[in-house]
């Protein structure tokens, strides 16, 4: 894909790939526009130029004129601080993306995803009462529950203590091998990098 | 006592409530969350009727909807309709007063909710629809009953404008603030003491819940 | 002391009247004429007898006191606040029938305001008006009075009540001859034996310190050229 | 035309304002930052003129400073002041209505101010007082700004408590607000749309200059 | 020192002790308290028990019910982010805190602390014109322009990129050991503690 965006007082101009299986890695400074490109993907913000496709289907291109609304994108997001919803228990951020009709049938796929990331016995909890890791995997697999075509994970340990962030950078790789998906990874951590990325997009 | 005023204030406040809050919710959110030129002034006029004086807005209305404008005889001819000297003239009045603090109250609170749970529940493949219903009114809810709140007492209170628009109809358009003036200049001191009393203890107990409740709601 | 009350309250070459809202137009000139022959100062607070003297119960800064009626003064010399002495029946008014002219309402006698085209009829608020106290008697006398009460719309004072025929938002309305005579309205009398006679009543407020020149204003009113005034605004003179 | 409303509103306005900022900055530091029990409540009977309707105020401050009221009787014999009927008043009722506007304004742009600069401040060797004119009041400059315009708005506009205290009488009590109203009630239209005019001109203009104001003031 | 405080739903019971040319670091996870333990030590809190002792002089004693006003202690305190007045110019942070009466000692001494950090160039600009960095060095030189006894650093490096804090490190640990004041440093990365305590005080 291939992105420019002007801001008021900032350039984005990037350009790269991402594959099945790959975890590959937005890296550089705060305010290099990471975060800013996941959003284009997403549907959120508008780029000024360039083309954003998703297994060959494009989703935006600027000169043909396409831009999917964001709803219609099938883009799994995990923004920086995990956006989960206050005001809705665990399993209702979950089952909330869902597009299953039946009632049951989303009960039960959220229940294998909660199970899935060991917290089964949280389904009833607020978010605030979750720690920062717990916070992480939910969010993850509320943006899986979508069946996504893509993930895409904003510092995801930005807000976690440096000994936990170890740990959850383990959990996070295990958990992404075995989902198999193509996942955006945005970081300023070299050692998230070292560990989990297939391949880095330089953003300094 | 004379019960009549007190039940005509809440009737009128209850019915500009409504409509201020079917006006001043998507105008709040407008405000809020909107990109348009012209905001900045819009932001201005809606502030407008909270800074300009009653009588003010009570003269704009009259010569806007009275007998002889054109508003007014429009009403009049096509659908018999004549809001001076009625108490749906004075839920006009109300209505336009208490708007201000409807739409302030509903703006910082929809601001105050992060746009990015709005952008997730985005990625979660729902409407716009949705995510207003679902995600930011929920979270907003606090300072929207808030502002509800204010705007009905600011309803039952008004008195400048609805004089001047609704009259004084005892029954029909003499509303509790009115009905005090109305007992103060005829020195019926009784039947003020009375309302001033009933009014003050209302007012007070509404404030003391809306505290509690407030606090109660969040999560 | 009662001398003593209010003593800053009113600059000595400044006269505060509080006057009745029947007697807005004539007042006004008559007003006028006295600073012009008098080189001082008058300031009127106009609105309905009952209201004003509610004022000057609680303290108000007012001189003179020019009532519709003689009850509001009587009561204020009851209380102290007005000098006896000073009491004088000044004028006696009358009350018409005043119809907005683009109204389309054929309405000339009391008994034409039971039409159903009529929605509206104003009058001032008997309990503080005496105005509207004798639009009251009017109507109970003919035997119109519940069958009207529904439409009535009680305005704060005459002159508000004149308002609100004149700006057409009431098509008709019973209010006083003195201020009946403008441009939007036709006015037909309403017979004077239909209510008790509006004597009104002035008197001189106890604790003002201009009390001798509120005297003066007072027989200003009552004489010669006030007289000629009050007689051109429609008051009948005792 | 008569300007002369227009003189004696502005100058009731000023006169409350002052007292307002007076009463109501240091009212609104302490509901930000103070710590004592009753605060809730004190909270509460602050706002309560605020949502009390105005002739329920006007009714009280007439009993409470009236002549036939122990304050009012004192306050005639001590010092030979009469607040009932006087421009005195008219400022009286005008502070009374605007006050919570300044409170609540200054106490959430007090709150919207990082306490840990005031910590700063405090290691630095500065007394309380030096904190709040240094670094708290200059960094809360915006919000008590918009606090202080609203107040003046709501001063300027002030109408039934002042009609019930202070009477209408021309160029001593008569505000703008009841200078329309009389006008329009004497059926002097030149008159009311001259004062109704000029006012929406005003409060138009000082709106826009609130919005810009507050925009370039920020570091 | 010897410090307790209870709070709605923490406890913290900590003593140790700081010695000049010492840099003492209390190092745990977020929310341990480590915080709460500078403030006390600046007097922005007060202890439940316990007391607080600097150069042999009583600050605080509990049972002896005695607690100097913050003003009063010459501690030098730079929070988390610095804590820098927004609405003065640099020279005039600095400059605040200073108890000289007469104005061109101020400035002079302004002026010999700024070139100590490499800043005299920024004299005029505000605090949100300058980086992470030069915020930093301005906050602990406007600390250190009212001759402390001892310096309090809460987390010094946590608004800043982990490229950037390596060179914020070595430069804080040059100054440090030019001055030769004791330091209370809080953080929760152990490469902090690592390359600048000279002791750790555990907080986990
Ligand atoms: N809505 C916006 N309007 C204007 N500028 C913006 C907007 N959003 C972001 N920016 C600017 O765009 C630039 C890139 O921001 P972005 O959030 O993508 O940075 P980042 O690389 O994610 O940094 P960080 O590590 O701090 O999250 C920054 O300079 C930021 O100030
Ligand atoms: N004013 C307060 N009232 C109640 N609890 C508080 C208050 N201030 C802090 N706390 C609580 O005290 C505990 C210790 O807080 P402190 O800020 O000292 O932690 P910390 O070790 O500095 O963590 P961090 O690394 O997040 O800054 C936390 O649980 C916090 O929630
Ligand atoms: O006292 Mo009046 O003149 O009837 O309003
Ligand atoms: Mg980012
Ligand atoms: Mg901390």
């Amino acid at each position: 894909m291939k992105i420019q965006k002007k801001l008021d007082d900032f350039v984005l101009d990037k350009e790269w790939e991402v594959r099945k299986g790959e975890v590959i890695s937005l890296f550089g400074p705060s305010g290099s526009g990471k975060s800013l490109s996941l959003q284009a993907i997403a549907g959120l913000v508008t780029p000024d130029d360039g083309y954003i496709e998703i297994n060959e289907q494009l989703i935006f291109h600027k000169e043909r004129k396409i831009c999917v609304p964001s709803r219609d994108r099938g883009i799994g997001y995990v923004p920086q601080n995990y956006g989960l919803f206050p005001h809705m228990k665990i399993d209702e951020n979950i089952m909330f993306g869902m597009v299953e009709k039946d009632k049951n049938i989303k009960e039960e796929k959220m229940m294998k995803l909660l199970s899935c990331v060991g917290l089964e016995n949280k389904r009833n909890k607020y978010p605030q009462h979750l720690s920062g890791g717990e916070k992480q995997r939910v969010a993850i697999v509320r943006a899986l529950a979508t069946n996504p075509k893509v993930l895409l994970l904003d510092e995801p340990f930005s807000a976690v203590d440096i000994p936990i962030r170890k740990i959850l950078r383990n959990e996070i790789k295990e958990f992404l091998t075995r989902w198999n998906m193509p996942v955006v990874l945005v970081t300023h951590d070299p050692e998230d990098v070292e560990v989990l990325a297939t391949e880095v997009v330089d953003y300094c | 006592m004379n019960w009549s005023p007190v039940y005509l204030s809440l009737k009128i406040a209850f019915y500009s409530t409504v409509i201020t809050a079917f006006i001043g919710i998507p105008m709040g959110w407008l405000l809020a969350r909107g990109r348009f030129i012209g905001k900045d002034i819009l932001s201005s006029i809606v502030t407008l009727p909270m800074v300009l004086p009653p009588t003010v807005l009570g003269y704009y209305l009259l010569i806007l909807i009275g007998r002889q404008s054109i508003i007014g005889r429009w009403l009049q001819s096509a659908f018999n309709i004549n809001l001076v000297f009625t108490w749906q003239g004075a839920v006009l009045a109300a209505t336009i007063v208490s708007l201000p603090l409807m739409i302030r109250g509903v703006q910082a609170s929809i601001e105050s909710v992060d746009t990015n749970l709005e952008d997730v529940a985005r990625t979660l493949g729902k409407s716009e629809w949705t995510v207003f219903f679902r995600i930011t009114l929920p979270l907003a809810w606090q300072g929207i009953v808030a502002g509800t709140v204010l705007a009905f007492a600011r309803a039952m209170g008004e008195f400048g404008a609805t004089l001047m628009v609704a009259g004084n109809i005892p029954g029909k358009t003499q509303t509790l603030s009115i009905a005090i003036y109305d007992a103060v200049q005829g020195g019926n001191y009784q039947q003020a003491n009375f309302l001033v009393v009933l009014i003050s203890v209302i007012t007070i107990i509404s404030l003391l819940l809306l505290n509690k409740f407030t606090y109660i709601r969040k999560w | 002391s009662p001398q003593n009350k209010g003593k800053q309250l009113t600059e000595k070459n400044e006269l505060h009247i509080a006057a009745a809202a029947s007697l807005r137009f004539a007042f006004e000139e008559i007003g006028m004429v006295f600073e012009e022959e008098t080189n001082t100062k008058v300031i009127f607070q106009f609105g309905s007898s009952g209201n004003l003297a509610q004022q000057i119960i609680n303290g108000a800064p007012i001189d003179l006191f020019v009532a519709a009626d003689t009850k509001f003064v009587e009561d204020l010399i009851e209380n102290g606040d007005i000098i006896e002495e000073t009491k004088n029946v000044y004028a006696i008014g009358r009350i018409v029938l005043a119809v907005n002219r683009n109204a389309n309402i054929e309405a000339t006698t009391l008994e034409d305001l039971l039409s159903s085209d009529i929605k509206h009829i104003a009058l001032a608020n008997p309990n503080h008006a005496p105005y509207g106290l004798a639009g009251k008697e009017a109507l109970e006398n003919k035997g119109l009075w519940d069958l009207m009460e529904e439409k009535l719309v009680y305005g704060e004072n005459a002159s508000q009540t004149m308002q609100f025929v004149q700006m057409g938002n009431a098509p008709v309305g019973i209010i006083p001859l003195s201020i009946a005579n403008v441009e939007e309205i036709d006015f037909f009398l309403i017979d004077e034996e239909l209510h008790n006679p509006i004597e009104q009543m002035l008197g001189v407020v106890s604790h003002s310190n201009n009390q001798e020149f509120a005297k003066d204003f007072a027989k200003f009113v009552n004489s010669t050229e006030g007289r000629i005034i009050m007689k051109k605004y429609g008051f009948d003179l005792p």
